[in-house]
C-alpha cells in the first residue's frame, strides 16, 4: 500500500488538503496527516514515500491523484527539504513539523522527542534554568525579555503552587507560528512545559490557546491525553479564549484563564510572583517553550551559536500577506528584511511591486523597501522605531493606502482594547475619527482653512459646545494625530495602546504622501 | 480632630512589613514605609499627583494614567499608583513632559464627558473638574461630533442617589468599592473599549440589581455620575460635622455634611476607626426620620389612654411627670415606679437615667433593651473571662485564620463589619456557621462557609459541647495556654464533663439535626486552623440557655488558646449603636456603671457619697418582673426612654396587660410608638443628631456624638432628664455632656480615663481606658484575664420547655434584614421600605407544600402566645421544620407570638424558639385589625384650643 | 387570641425560674448546684421577688425541685 | 431548550468539571455550544454555580467578542479584516461577500439564514483572504469562492 503524507493543518485544510486527503484515500492509499511544512504557495502538498525517500507534490487537488501516484503530475516538487526555501533554514523548533503525525507518540519518540525533557530531569532544577541563560533564548512573544531570568525569579519564589502559562493567543495579523507548532508538532510544546514545570517547581500547566484557532485547540487536546503519562507527574490543560485579543497580553491573559474579564493588570507585581491565582508564574510564548526542548537536547551552546548581537538561537519568521512564497522560515537571526521579503518570500503575489510591509503584526511599523537593509535583530528594530513582535511580515504592494492602514490601525485598537486605561480606551476611537478627518482633507485638498487661533481655556471648552468650532485641516489634524500617538505611547497601559502609534507613526513618517503632506521625504532613508 | 475633608493619599498602606525605604521624590529625601506606592508617598509628604482612577480606600488599578511620573533610570512613565517605592528611587512628580502627558489624558477623558459644569450637580465637588484644572488643559481639539458615551438614560431607581452613565469616566472606583470594600459585586464593566460602561448586575438598573445600596460606589465615584438625590435637590454642602452613626454596634463615624441647617448627606469617615471609611444601607442614607413629619415635637399628657394627647408646655409635661411618680410612691411605696433606659441614647442620657431611679426615685428599677439581647453575654462573659464584654477590635478580623459565626447574620445586622470579615475570607481565612438558616456568609459570590452546621433552633448547648467534645477526645486542646491562663482542675473537671459519650457529635445528632462528621470537621478547624475567631450574635443569647451559650463559647475559645491576642477571641456582635454602652453605664437592676453589685458596700458607698442619698442594696426588678409586678398591682408607674417594649419585647399581650395596669407610663420616643398607646406622659425626645455624647460600639469602643443642628423638640435629652430630676428635688446641674462623662469617669475604674478632650485628641478609646491602660484597650485579656484564672464552666444542655408537638408543629426563630432596623421605627420612616415594606415569613418549599401555601400567601402564624397573619416567603434558606421571619413591622407583630420563656440566669427571652402552626388566612388576623384600631384611636392628639 | 391559661402567673412563673436555674447548675452536683442557685437568686431577685418565693417554698413546697427548694432555704429574705 | 434544562445542564457540567471561578470561560464556551448563545435568563444559574455574583457573569459575558447574547443565524461566517487578508484585497471581498450575501458586516440576515461577522486573523496570513464558514476555513476568497459559499447557504 502506498503511504502519503497530507498536512492537517488548518492552512492545508482552508487550501482543501482534506478533499485530496480523501481522494487519495479513496484510492486505497494509506494517508497520513502531517502539520504543514510551512511553505503555503505549494500547499495542498502531497508527499508520496517511495523507498524511504518523500517526494513531493504541490499545489495538488482532489483529481490529481492518478498523476501524482503515478509520477507524472506536473507539480512534482521532489525532496521537499531541498526546495531552496526549505534548505536555507535552520529548523531547530520547526525541525518535525511537516514530517511527522504530530499525534503520533512513536514518531515524535523516534524524532528525537523527550530527549530535552529526560535531560532536564536528571538535572536538578537550578541547572535546568541555567542552561536556559546559557541558550540566550529570549521571548518569543514580542518583548524579548529573557526567559532564563524569567524562570529564575519563578524558581526562587516560595509556594507550594506555581504554574506553567503557555500564551498561545497568537492573534497578530501575519503571524502563525504558534498554531502550525501546535498543529504540527504539539508534543514539542508540552515538552517544552513539562521542561519549565521541572526547572521551577510547578506542578500543572496551562495552554490559553484563541478560539480562533479550533484545530491547534483539537490537536493540542488530543496530544495531551496521549503524553499524560509521559509527562506525569506534570499535568495539563487547554484553555480557549473568546475572542479578546487583548488576552495576548501575558496579565491579561492570566485574568481570563482565572474567568475574569480579560483586563491588563497593572505590573508590578510581575507574573513571576504573583501570576496565576496570585501564584509565581511562568507565563512564555509557543515558539520559548517550544525552543526548549532542543536546548535541552542538544545543549545550550548549540542554540546560542546561532543568532546576532544579544539575539541568539533562531527566529521562526513568517512571511504573509501579499507574499509570492508566504510561509514560515526559520533562520538565525540577523537576516536583513530584504532578503526575508525579496529572495526568500520572491516579492509580492500579485507582481506589482513591494510598497510596505509591516512586521510583528498589527502594532508593528510600517517599513518602506528604503529600510529592507535592517537586520532581523531585537535591538535593531527597535532602534528603527519598530519591534519585531512575533516575527510576523505582511507584505502590501502598491496599492496599499497607508493612511487606510494607519486608520485600521487605529480601528483594530479600538475594537480590541480592553478599556481599562483612558488612552487605549478613548484615544484609539477618537484616533479613527482623526484618520477620518485627515483621510477626508487629503482627499479634499487643498483646503486648507484660513489660520484660525484655537486659544481657550478649560472655561470655554467646558461651558460650549459648537460642533464646527474644531480646525479640521490637515496641518492641525496631523499635529493632533502625533500628540495623540504621544499620549497613547506613553501613556497607555500595555502595548495594545502603547505599540499602536507604532504603525500609525511609520506610515505618517513613511509614507507621508498618503497623508496628503506635500512632499515625501523617502531619500532620507536610503 | 479635624473637620476638613480627609486627604485621599490614592492606594492604601502598605501591608507592615517593619522594613523602610529612602528614596528622593521631587528633590526630597523622604523614608517610608517598604511596599509604599509612589503616589501615596508623594501625598504623604505633600506633593500632589494628579489622579483619578486611584482613591486610598481601594487596590490601585492603574487605569487613569494621569498619574505617570519620571523615575530616574527607568524607560518611559511609570504610574506612580501601581509602582511601588525602592530604596535609591529618584522619581519626579512635575515636569513639563509629564503636563504635556497628563493634559493629552485628560483631552480625551474630556472628548468624551459632558460640558456642564455650572449645572452639574457635583460643580466644586468633582474630580475631573479639579484635575482638568490641575493639568492645565485648555482645550479639546477632537471637537464633539465624534463617538461619546453621553445621552444615555439616568437611572434613578435607588431611592437614595442617581446614576448618570453621561457622567461617567469609566475608572471603575465604583466596581472596586463594591467588590473589595462592600464585597457585593454587584457592579461590573460591561462591553470592553470604548463601550465599556458600569454595569449593576446584568445591565439592570440599580434597584432591581444585586445592589445592597451601602453607598461605597457613590462614596467612590470622582464625578456627578453616582450623586446623592439629597444633593442634587439641596446642592453640595458648606460645612460638616463628624459624628457617630445611631444605628447598630458596629458604631461607624460619619461626616455629617450640612448645607446651612439642612443635613444633605452622611458621607462614612475614613478615620472612624471601626467603619474604616464604610458603611451600609442604614447609616448613610436612612436618617430621613430625624425630620420626619411624624416625629412629635411638643410634650403631651393625657389622664387616661382611650383619651387623645394633649399637647402642653414642658414646664407642665416635666411638673406632671415628677407629681405623678411622686404620688406613686407615696401610694405604693418607694419600689412601686421604675425605668427603661435606651440603647439608642448616649452612655452621658442612660447613666443619668439610671442615676434618676437610683438617686431620685430610691430603688434600682432600672433595665434596658439589653434585657432582650445581650445580657447572656454580660452574664456568661463575666464568669468565664471577668469581664461583660467582647475580647477584640474589629480590626482584628483580619488576622483571624478561621471564623466561627454562630447565631449571628452580620451581613443583614452588622453589614460594615460583615464587609470586613468577608474580606478576610476573600482572602483565604477559613469561616465555620452554626445556624438554623443558610444565612448569606454561607454562600454568597465569593464566599463560601468551609462548614455550615444547620442546626435545630434551641440546640446551640448540644451542639457546642459537642464540639467541646471532639477537641477534648481528641486532644486538639491548648494544655500550655490552659496551665498558665485558666484553673487547670476546672478544665479538667469540664474536659471530663464534655468527654462523657452523650455528648459527642453522633449522640446528639438527633437532638441537632447536624451530621457528626461535619461536626467533627467543624471542631477540628476551629481548633487546629491557625487564629480562631467565635462572632456571635442574639441567636445565641436570645434562648433559655443564652448565658449557658456564652458560657460555652468562652470554653471553647480558652481549651484552643484562642484568648488574648489579634485575631483570635470571643465577639459578641452588639445590636443597637449603644448596647454595650448602656451596659456598662448601669443600665442593669442589679449593678452601678462598671458591673458592680448594688449589695458591694464599698462601691454603693462611692456613688452614695457622690450622690449624696443612701442607695438600695437590694437589686430592683428587670422588664419582664417589672410587668408582672404591674399586672400584680404593685408596680405602677414607669420612665421609658427610647424604647418601644410592647413592639419589641416578647409576648405581646403580657407587655400590654403590664403597661395597661400602670397608672403612670412616661414614654420618651422620637416618635408615638406602640408603647406610646398605653402611656400617660409622652416626652418628645431628640434624634443622635441633635445632641452631644457618647456611643460605645460593640469593641468598647468609646466615640463622640457630635450636634449636628439644634434639637427640633428644644431640648436634648440628657436635658430632659436633667429637667425632670430636678422637678423630682434633686439638684443637678449639668451644662454639657461632657460634665456627665467626667462624673462617669470619677465613679467608674473603667472610664477612669475617658474625657472629652481626649476623645478629641484619640478619636476614640476601647475600655478599659484607665491608668493601667491609659491608651484604652483594644484586645483584651492579653496577658491574662481579668478575673485572673478563666473560669471553664460546664455547661449542660437542657432543652427548652418549648416544644412542638401536633398542635404547634415548627419552629418560628426570628431575625432582621439589612435594610430595616430593630422594631423599624426609624427606617419604616426612610425609603428602606423600597427593600423591606412588610415582615414575611420565610418557610421551607416542603412545609409549604404540605399546608398548602404558595408563595406570596397570607398565613396565620400560631403560638401558645398568640396568633399573627403574614405573608409567607417560600425559601430553601431555613430547613424544613423552622420558619423565621423579622420583627420590623408593627402591623406583623411577630412578638405576638414569642412566649415567656428565657434564659435561665439572665431572662433574656426565647425570642430564637417558638412552637408555631402555619396555615393559609385570608389576611390580617382580628387581633391586627383590633389592634391598629385601637393604636389609630390612642394615637389621636387634640387640637390645640385656638386662643392659645 | 389564644387560650390565655398557657401564659404563666407571676407565682407560676417565679417557681418556674427558681426551678429553671437550678435546673441548669445541676450538672455541677446538688451540693454546689444548690450554692450557686441561692447565689443567683440573692444577686438578681428584686426584694419582693424573694420575699415572694421564700413564701410559695412555704406554701407548695412540692412545686420546686429539691435543689430549687435547698437553695431558697438558704436566701436571706429581705 | 427550556429555562430548567438550561439549568441542569449548567448543575450537572459543574458537577463533573468544578465550581471554581476560572471554570466559567470553559462553562460559557459549553452552553454557547450546546445552546448556540448565551441566554441572560441562564446566567443567574451560572453565577449561583460558580458563586459568583451576576454582575461577574454578565462583565465576563460581555467582554468576550465570542459570546453571543441572541442566537445567530442558522449559518455563520466569520470573515477576516486583518492586515495581511487587507493586503490581499479582503476589503472589496467584504465588501462583496456583505452584497452577495445579503446581510451588512456584523449583522445576521432577517431571514435568519446568515450570519456575517468580522473575524481578526485566522493565522492563514499567506493564502487570504480567509473565513470561517460554519467553523470551516476558507483560504484565497474571491469572487467564485463567494458565490460557493452562498450557494452553500442557500441550501
Amino acid at each position: 500500500m502506498t503511504r502519503v503524507y497530507i498536512s492537517r493543518d488548518m492552512a492545508s485544510v482552508a487550501l482543501g488538503a482534506d478533499d485530496v486527503a480523501r481522494a487519495f484515500e479513496a484510492a486505497g492509499c494509506e494517508v497520513v496527516r502531517t502539520g504543514s511544512r510551512g511553505l503555503f504557495s505549494i500547499e495542498p502538498l502531497v508527499e508520496v514515500e517511495n523507498e524511504g525517500q518523500r517526494i513531493g507534490f504541490g499545489p495538488v487537488g482532489p483529481a490529481d491523484v492518478a498523476t501524482v501516484l503515478d509520477g507524472s503530475h506536473k507539480a512534482r516538487l521532489g525532496n521537499v527539504a531541498d526546495l531552496p526555501f526549505f534548505a536555507g533554514q535552520q529548523r531547530f523548533t520547526f525541525a518535525r513539523c511537516g514530517i511527522i503525525d504530530p499525534l503520533s507518540l512513536q514518531d515524535y519518540a523516534e524524532h528525537d522527542g523527550w530527549r530535552g525533557l529526560d535531560a532536564a530531569r536528571a538535572m536538578p532544577p537550578q541547572a535546568v534554568v541555567d542552561a536556559v541563560k546559557a541558550s540566550g533564548l529570549r521571548g518569543r512573544g514580542g518583548a524579548g525579555f529573557p526567559t532564563g531570568v524569567k524562570w529564575q525569579t519563578v524558581l526562587e519564589a516560595a509556594s507550594d503552587a506555581k504554574f506553567i502559562v503557555c500564551n498561545a493567543d497568537e492573534g497578530d495579523s501575519g503571524t502563525f507560528a504558534d498554531r502550525m507548532l501546535m498543529e504540527g508538532d504539539p508534543f514539542c510544546l508540552i515538552e517544552g512545559m513539562a521542561i519549565a514545570g521541572h526547572a521551577v517547581g510547578a506542578g500543572h500547566g496551562y495552554i490559553y490557546i484563541r478560539s480562533e484557532y479550533p484545530f491547534a485547540i483539537a490537536a493540542m487536546q488530543e496530544a495531551i491525553a496521549l503524553s499524560a503519562a509521559r509527562i506525569a507527574p506534570f499535568t495539563l490543560e487547554v484553555r480557549v479564549g473568546a475572542g479578546a485579543y487583548v488576552c495576548g497580553e501575558e496579565t491579561a491573559l492570566l485574568d481570563s484563564i482565572e474567568g475574569k474579564r480579560g483586563q491588563v493588570r497593572a505590573k508590578p507585581p510581575l507574573p513571576a510572583l504573583q501570576g496565576l491565582f496570585g501564584q509565581p508564574t511562568v507565563i512564555n510564548n509557543v515558539l520559548s517553550l517550544a525552543a526548549v526542548p532542543f536546548i535541552l537536547a542538544e545543549g545550550a551552546e548549540a542554540y546560542a551559536t546561532i543568532g546576532f548581537g544579544r539575539s541568539r538561537g533562531t527566529m521562526p519568521v513568517q512571511l504573509a500577506g501579499n507574499v509570492k512564497h508566504g510561509g514560515l522560515y526559520e533562520i538565525g537571526f540577523g537576516i536583513t528584511l530584504g532578503e526575508l521579503v525579496n529572495a526568500i518570500g520572491g516579492g509580492t503575489a500579485s507582481g506589482r511591486p513591494v510598497r510596505a510591509v509591516q512586521v510583528g503584526g498589527p502594532l508593528g511599523a510600517y517599513f518602506p523597501p528604503g529600510m529592507f537593509d535592517l537586520p532581523f535583530d531585537y535591538e535593531a528594530f527597535a532602534q528603527a522605531g519598530g519591534l519585531i513582535g512575533h516575527a510576523g511580515i505582511t507584505v502590501f504592494d502598491d496599492s496599499v493606502d497607508m493612511a487606510h492602514m494607519a486608520r485600521f490601525a487605529m480601528e483594530f485598537c479600538a475594537v480590541e482594547s480592553c478599556g481599562k486605561c483612558t488612552p487605549c480606551r478613548i484615544g484609539s476611537t477618537r484616533g479613527v475619527e482623526v484618520m477620518d478627518r485627515i483621510i477626508a482633507a487629503r482627499d479634499s485638498a487643498p483646503a486648507v482653512p484660513a489660520e484660525r487661533h484655537w486659544e481657550g481655556y478649560l472655561q470655554k471648552a467646558l461651558h460650549s459646545r459648537t460642533p464646527d468650532r474644531i480646525d479640521t485641516g490637515l496641518e492641525a489634524q496631523t499635529t493632533l494625530l502625533r500628540d495623540l500617538c504621544d499620549t497613547m505611547k506613553y501613556g497607555s497601559l500595555c502595548a495594545l495602546g502603547g505599540f499602536t502609534p507604532y504603525p500609525v507613526l511609520s506610515a505618517l513618517d513613511h509614507f507621508p504622501e498618503d497623508f496628503g503632506a506635500p512632499a515625501p521625504i523617502k531619500e532620507a532613508a536610503e | 480632630m479635624s473637620y476638613t475633608r480627609e486627604t485621599d493619599h490614592g492606594t492604601p498602606p502598605a501591608i507592615a512589613t517593619g522594613k523602610s525605604v529612602t528614596l528622593t521624590i521631587d528633590g526630597e529625601a523622604v523614608t517610608m514605609p517598604e511596599g509604599t506606592s509612589i503616589m501615596r508617598a508623594a501625598s504623604l509628604t505633600g506633593c500632589s499627583i494628579p489622579k483619578l482612577c486611584a482613591t486610598d480606600n481601594v487596590e490601585s488599578f492603574g487605569s487613569c494614567r494621569l498619574c505617570l511620573v519620571e523615575v530616574e533610570g527607568r524607560n518611559g512613565y511609570p504610574a506612580s499608583c501601581t509602582t511601588p517605592i525602592s530604596e535609591g528611587m529618584v522619581v519626579r512628580t512635575q515636569s513639563e513632559r509629564l503636563k504635556q502627558l497628563r493634559r493629552g489624558v485628560m483631552e480625551l477623558y474630556i472628548s468624551d464627558h459632558p460640558l456642564d459644569c455650572l449645572t452639574c450637580p457635583a460643580n466644586g465637588d468633582c474630580e475631573l473638574q479639579e484635575q482638568a484644572g490641575a493639568v492645565g488643559l485648555r482645550d479639546v481639539r477632537y471637537g464633539y461630533d465624534g463617538a461619546t458615551n453621553m445621552g444615555q438614560a439616568k437611572d434613578q431607581s435607588n431611592p437614595y442617589f442617581d446614576f448618570d452613565p453621561s457622567k461617567c469616566i469609566v475608572c471603575s472606583r465604583c466596581v472596586r468599592a463594591c467588590d473589595e470594600v462592600q464585597g457585593t459585586f454587584a457592579l461590573t464593566i460591561e462591553g470592553r473599549g470604548f463601550d465599556s460602561k458600569v454595569s449593576p448586575s446584568q445591565g439592570q438598573d440599580f434597584l432591581s440589581s444585586e445592589c445592597v445600596s451601602c453607598g461605597a460606589c457613590v462614596q467612590a465615584c470622582p464625578t456627578a455620575t453616582l450623586t446623592e438625590k439629597k444633593v442634587v435637590e439641596v446642592g453640595t454642602p458648606d460645612r460638616a460635622v463628624v459624628t457617630t452613626c445611631a444605628y447598630c454596634g458596629v458604631g461607624c463615624t460619619f461626616r455629617a455634611e450640612m448645607r446651612g441647617e439642612e443635613l444633605v448627606r452622611m458621607v462614612p469617615w475614613k478615620d472612624g476607626k471601626a467603619n474604616r471609611g464604610h458603611s451600609c444601607v442604614k447609616g448613610r442614607f436612612a436618617w430621613g426620620y430625624a425630620q420626619h413629619r411624624d416625629r412629635i415635637l411638643h410634650p403631651m399628657i393625657r389622664a387616661s389612654v382611650d383619651e387623645p394627647w394633649r399637647e402642653v408646655s414642658w414646664e407642665d409635661a416635666i411638673a406632671h411627670t415628677a407629681n405623678e411618680f411622686r404620688r406613686i410612691q407615696a401610694k405604693y411605696g418607694t419600689r412601686s415606679i421604675g425605668g427603661i433606659t435606651s440603647s439608642r441614647c448616649t452612655n452621658e442620657e442612660t447613666f443619668l437615667v439610671q442615676k434618676l431611679i437610683r438617686q431620685g426615685f430610691g430603688n434600682n428599677n432600672v433595665d434596658t433593651c439589653a434585657r432582650v439581647c445581650h445580657s447572656p453575654t454580660g452574664y456568661g462573659l463575666k464568669t468565664t473571662f471577668g469581664t461583660s464584654a467582647g475580647t477584640q477590635d474589629f480590626d482584628s478580623v483580619m488576622d483571624a485564620d478561621v471564623i466561627l459565626v454562630i447565631g449571628a447574620n452580620p451581613t443583614d445586622g452588622h453589614p460594615v463589619f460583615a464587609s470586613r470579615m468577608k474580606k478576610r475570607l476573600r482572602q483565604g481565612a477559613k469561616l465555620i456557621v452554626i445556624d438554623p438558616r443558610r444565612i448569606d456568609l454561607v454562600k454568597s459570590p465569593h464566599i463560601e462557609a468551609a462548614h455550615h452546621l444547620p442546626l435545630r433552633p434551641g440546640t446551640n448547648v448540644a451542639m457546642l459541647t459537642a464540639l467541646a467534645h471532639v477537641i477534648v477526645t481528641e486532644k486538639l486542646y491548648d494544655e500550655a495556654f490552659i496551665r498558665d491562663r485558666c484553673d487547670w482542675d476546672e478544665f479538667a473537671e469540664w474536659a471530663d464533663f464534655v468527654s462523657e459519650p452523650q455528648r459527642s457529635p453522633e449522640a446528639v445528632e438527633p437532638l441537632t439535626g447536624v451530621k457528626a462528621e461535619e461536626v467533627r470537621a467543624a471542631a477540628r478547624l476551629y481548633a487546629t486552623g491557625g487564629n480562631a475567631a467565635i462572632y456571635y450574635g442574639l441567636g445565641v443569647t436570645e434562648h433559655s440557655q443564652g448565658s449557658s451559650t456564652v458560657m460555652a463559647i468562652a470554653n471553647l475559645a480558652m481549651a484552643t488558646g484562642n484568648v488574648g491576642r489579634e485575631g483570635v477571641g470571643v465577639n459578641p456582635l452588639r445590636g443597637q449603636n449603644n448596647v454595650q454602652g448602656a451596659c456598662d453605664m448601669g443600665s442593669f437592676p442589679h449593678e452601678f456603671s462598671g458591673y458592680r453589685h448594688v449589695s458591694d458596700d464599698a462601691v454603693r458607698g462611692q456613688f452614695e457619697q457622690a450622690w449624696g442619698v443612701a442607695l438600695d442594696a437590694e437589686p430592683g426588678l428587670r422588664i419582664p418582673n417589672m410587668l408582672d409586678a404591674a399586672t400584680d398591682g404593685t408596680f405602677k408607674g414607669i420612665f421609658i426612654q427610647g424604647e418601644d417594649i410592647l413592639q419589641s419585647d416578647p409576648n405581646t399581650h403580657h407587655v400590654a396587660a403590664g403597661l395597661a395596669a400602670m397608672e403612670c407610663v412616661v414614654v420618651q420616643d422620637l416618635f408615638l410608638n406602640e408603647t406610646a398607646n398605653y402611656a400617660h406622659v409622652f416626652l418628645p425626645g431628640s434624634t443622635f443628631l441633635e445632641k452631644d455624647g457618647t456611643f460605645t460600639n460593640a469593641e468598647r469602643r468609646i466615640q463622640r456624638v457630635r450636634k449636628v443642628m439644634a434639637p427640633l423638640n428644644g431640648y436634648a435629652d440628657w436635658e430632659i432628664v436633667q429637667l425632670v430630676a430636678n422637678a423630682m428635688g434633686l439638684n443637678w446641674r449639668y451644662d454639657h455632656p461632657s460634665q456627665i462623662m467626667d462624673e462617669i469617669a470619677a465613679l467608674t475604674p473603667t472610664f477612669a480615663g475617658v474625657h472629652y478632650d481626649r476623645l478629641e485628641a484619640e478619636g476614640s478609646l476601647q475600655w478599659p481606658a484607665n491608668d493601667a491602660a491609659p491608651d484604652g484597650t483594644p484586645t483584651m485579656h492579653i496577658d491574662g484575664f481579668v478575673r485572673g484564672k478563666g473560669k471553664f464552666v460546664v455547661t449542660d444542655y437542657i432543652p427548652t420547655d418549648e416544644k412542638t408537638g401536633p398542635r404547634f408543629p415548627l419552629l418560628l426563630t426570628t431575625g432582621r434584614i439589612l435594610s430595616q432596623y430593630n422594631v423599624g421605627a426609624q427606617t419604616r420612616r426612610t425609603a428602606n421600605e423600597a427593600w423591606h415594606p412588610e415582615d414575611r415569613l420565610e418557610i421551607h418549599p416542603a412545609d409549604a407544600e404540605n399546608r398548602g401555601i404558595n408563595d406570596g400567601d397570607w398565613v396565620s402564624l400560631k403560638s401558645r402566645a398568640g396568633e399573627t397573619s403574614l405573608r409567607a416567603l417560600i425559601t430553601e434558606r431555613v430547613a424544613p421544620g423552622v420558619v423565621y421571619t423579622t420583627f420590623h413591622h408593627p402591623d406583623t407583630q411577630a412578638n405576638v407570638i414569642t412566649t415567656d420563656y428565657s434564659d435561665w440566669a439572665t431572662n433574656c427571652p426565647e425570642y430564637k424558639v417558638t412552637a408555631v402552626q402555619v396555615m393559609r388566612s385570608n389576611g390580617p388576623s382580628d387581633w391586627q385589625r383590633d389592634y391598629a384600631q385601637q393604636a389609630r384611636l390612642s394615637r389621636r392628639i387634640a387640637p390645640v384650643e385656638a386662643a392659645e | 387570641m389564644s387560650d390565655e391559661n398557657e401564659v404563666m402567673s407571676t407565682e407560676d412563673r417565679l417557681i418556674y425560674m427558681a426551678n429553671q436555674i437550678a435546673r441548669n447548675l445541676a450538672a455541677l452536683g446538688d451540693e454546689e448546684a444548690t450554692a450557686m442557685t441561692a447565689d443567683h437568686i440573692h444577686a438578681f431577685w428584686d426584694p419582693a421577688m424573694k420575699r415572694r418565693i421564700a413564701a410559695l417554698a412555704a406554701a407548695r413546697p412540692q412545686a420546686l425541685t429539691p435543689i430549687a427548694a435547698a437553695a431558697i432555704g438558704r436566701v436571706a429574705i429581705p | 431548550m427550556q429555562q430548567e434544562d438550561t439549568v441542569r445542564l449548567i448543575e450537572d457540567w459543574t458537577k463533573t468539571h468544578g465550581r471554581t471561578r476560572d471554570r466559567l470561560l470553559p462553562l460559557l464556551h459549553m452552553l454557547q455550544e450546546e445552546i448556540g448563545f448565551i441566554d441572560d435568563a441562564a446566567i443567574p444559574a451560572i453565577a449561583k454555580n460558580l458563586n459568583l455574583s451576576r454582575a461577574d457573569v454578565h462583565g465576563v459575558v460581555t467582554f468576550y467578542h465570542d459570546f453571543r447574547r441572541a442566537p445567530a443565524g442558522r449559518h455563520v461566517v466569520k470573515f477576516c479584516r486583518a492586515e495581511s487578508c487587507q493586503a490581499r484585497g479582503a476589503a472589496a471581498m467584504e465588501k462583496a461577500a456583505a452584497e452577495r450575501l445579503g446581510v451588512p458586516m456584523g449583522e445576521t440576515r432577517p431571514d435568519g439564514q446568515v450570519t456575517l461577522e468580522p473575524i481578526y486573523c485566522l493565522g492563514l496570513c499567506a493564502i487570504g483572504p480567509n473565513a470561517l464558514v460554519d467553523g470551516r476555513p476558507v483560504a484565497r476568497i474571491d469572487t467564485a469562492a463567494l458565490e460557493r459559499i452562498a450557494q452553500e447557504i442557500a441550501a
